[in-house]
């Protein structure tokens, strides 16, 4: 059984599978942030940070903090040769333009035609949806990279019930338990991780899942 | 035609029940200075249109603990408690935008565009009370442009002119801002003469900056 | 009696006394481009160019042209400190977003509603609007910089017969006439070249000719 | 995804029939090089959306008189006496759009947007055939959205991720067009190393430039 850090990272490898070389890449804040860590060797990934810039690079030593350089969580980074600098509008244009490959975002609750719910509980958790919504309608593929369930509850459902960030939006979804792809039938299995049967991964999913014919272990 | 105006003379520019543009992403890019200097002079029942409310102690965020907002118009509060205990108790209204959005419709409203049309947030809360349009079998939200009375940018360096330039990720929404109030006034680190910096370096020209105001090293 | 190049310095000198200190201005090709030569000296104006600067600044020595730096005519020009440099897209937003405090544009002909046509003369001259319909739909105030009539025809007219470049968008028209406001009542003449008799002026006009109560000399 | 590719390479990418989006204020900012090469090649049935039609010997002019093109889309062809021969003959179908009215389209092709909401060419020819849209009492036309298959772009400078500067007024149509091309070729005037330029100064990110050739000095 993987701890709370195990599973974060065990999604966020997997996820760092799904990037191209010279794809340009939108993380999401939290678990998304992981995966920047897992790019496999052999591919260069631009990653987009909608605060202003191409070319997200690792955190600065203390000592070399520039406090205009930061990502869009306000956390201190650096940028990496070859990266440019912009402001929000040219940002969202490369974000709603379609320039964006692959957004990876986390969800509260994801529906088998696609629709994402992420930034809002009414009464309670209001952050505000940032730059989602506009990820969700123009990046390319979308990736919704979080824990299966949430304290037992279903987060994948046949309908969203908190308000939405987006309809139709989600591609794919990657969690501890396997890899589901977002289709037209619904959600589709196509990879398994081997620590769950396929009767507790349908059971941590509350809506039909449809099991790929060519399911794979997940690796 | 100088710009560069006293911090006492650029927070007497704000005045109670305006409408403000206020640059910055989670503080970053924000005039800090000013906007201590506005809290200490008590501005109030003011509109905010800013990309997120930042921290507590930090760019808007401080505005927003003094209570000096009666609305406001933004993409994400979730880094101020604040702002949503506000939100949630009533006391201030918080209309929430989607930041790709907000920054178009700012650009609209500076560039003489009747509206935007967009895919963000169709389908959702933002779609209620708005016209979707379809173009070509595709549908779109428009979205209107939004104006101020006074932009607070932050800048790196401006000459004597208002012309400006910007390092790392501080140009966020202080590009567009200026061209969309009627005036605006910038917080510099630097302040250099007139031919200081390259026609070609330039960002931000100076004809959308009103008045500058030297706020020293960060 | 003044020649061509007289008549066109008269009136270039007379629309220069309308710019303000601090003014962003806009001039077209051919006649306008001559205003910048007459700013009064206690005044600071800001040229625009629309290929893409503020700070248009006059013409270089011969061996100090650079093929970057050209007017909207592509003549080489030069740029003054404290311009800059700009993309079309920010140019037409300075444009139309109402930044330009005055363009000074030529016309074929002008209605008494201020209705203007200057971009082509259909199945003979199509040279195309260019910026003209962005600065007539933009700028805060519009002159018509122009020779009162062409070869005996009229050009300030009851309606426009060519095709229109933009509707209700002239301010002011300056000639060697006269100088003649666009109002809601029509054509106003408010001063008076003393070369030229009422008579003369209201016979070269097209429509009809309202003389200003406080009707001056033009200077 | 090494970016920079031979003068042979770029005119292949370009084929009969493709709708060609070309940078240039009447010629200034143009990729002369890569014109020259094209018309040598000899591509036909090209559709043009561009600034101007410049000269005849110069920028796109040179192609307009090639009569490599069945339409063309720009804001004006009065320097360029065969176009309007061309178009008054009925040899080449001529779309006369407001400068600014094109450089927005092909920012919202670019950007993702519905289209563009503007005053201008209301009431003229420009209107004829388009949707106008009331927002609060005012008329605004709408605009569609441009794309193109191929953008050929200038640039004084490049590195090898194709992160661009440029200088004087040779921006004009460059930075937008990249965004909204299947494929951009930018022509520059020098290729250096990634990391040369600094990210500050980057105008249009390597993300809208798909291959570079080296131009050489103007």
């Amino acid at each position: 059984m993987m701890d709370k850090q195990q599973t974060q990272e065990f999604i966020a490898k997997r996820v760092a599978l799904e990037l191209n070389d010279g794809d340009l890449v939108n993380l999401g804040i939290g678990l998304p942030t992981l995966v920047a860590n897992f790019v496999p060797e052999d591919r260069e990934v631009y990653f987009q940070s909608e605060n202003g810039f191409i070319g997200l690079g690792p955190v600065p030593a203390e000592d070399a903090v520039d406090p205009c350089i930061v990502n869009a969580g306000a956390m201190p980074v650096t940028i990496l040769p070859g990266g440019s600098f912009f402001d929000s509008g040219m940002s969202f244009g490369i974000i709603r333009g379609g320039h964006v490959d692959t957004t990876v975002l986390g969800a509260l609750q994801v529906a088998e035609n696609g629709d994402i719910a992420n930034y809002m509980i009414p009464g309670k958790m209001v952050p505000g949806m940032g730059g989602a919504m506009d990820l969700l309608s123009g990046a390319k593929k979308v990736i919704v990279a979080m824990e299966h369930t949430a304290k037992g509850n279903h987060k994948l459902l046949k309908e969203c019930t908190l308000p939405l960030t987006a309809i139709n939006a989600v591609d794919m979804i990657i969690t501890e338990m396997g890899v589901i792809e977002v289709t037209p039938v619904g959600f589709v299995l196509i990879e398994q991780n081997p620590d769950f049967s396929i009767d507790e991964i349908k059971a941590a999913t509350g809506a039909e899942l449809i099991i790929s014919e060519s399911l794979k272990p997940m690796v | 035609m100088n710009k560069l105006i006293s911090m006492e003379e650029a927070v007497n520019l704000v005045r109670d029940g305006d409408t403000v543009m206020v640059g910055g992403f989670l503080g970053v890019g924000t005039p800090e200075r000013l906007i201590d200097a506005l809290i200490e002079k008590g501005v109030k029942d003011l509109t905010l249109i800013c990309n997120d409310t930042a921290f507590v102690d930090r760019g808007v965020g401080k505005m927003v603990v003094a209570k000096m907002f009666k609305k406001i118009m933004t993409s994400h509060i979730g880094t101020n408690k604040e702002t949503g205990r506000q939100m949630l108790e009533g006391e201030t209204e918080v209309e929430l935008i989607p930041q790709g959005t907000l920054v178009e419709q700012i650009r609209a409203g500076g560039y003489g565009l009747g509206g935007v049309l967009t895919k963000t947030g169709l389908g959702t809360e933002v779609e209620k009370g708005k016209l979707t349009i379809n173009i070509d079998g595709q549908t779109y939200l428009l979205e209107k442009p939004i104006r101020a009375n006074v932009a607070l940018l932050f800048a790196e360096r401006a000459d004597e002119k208002g012309n400006l330039t910007f390092h790392g990720a501080t140009r966020n929404f202080n590009t567009y801002m200026g061209t969309a109030a009627d005036i605006s006034i910038v917080e510099a680190q630097e302040i250099v003469k007139v031919g200081e910096i390259n026609p070609d370096d330039v960002v931000v020209p100076g004809i959308f900056v009103t008045h500058i105001i030297d706020g020293g090293a960060l």
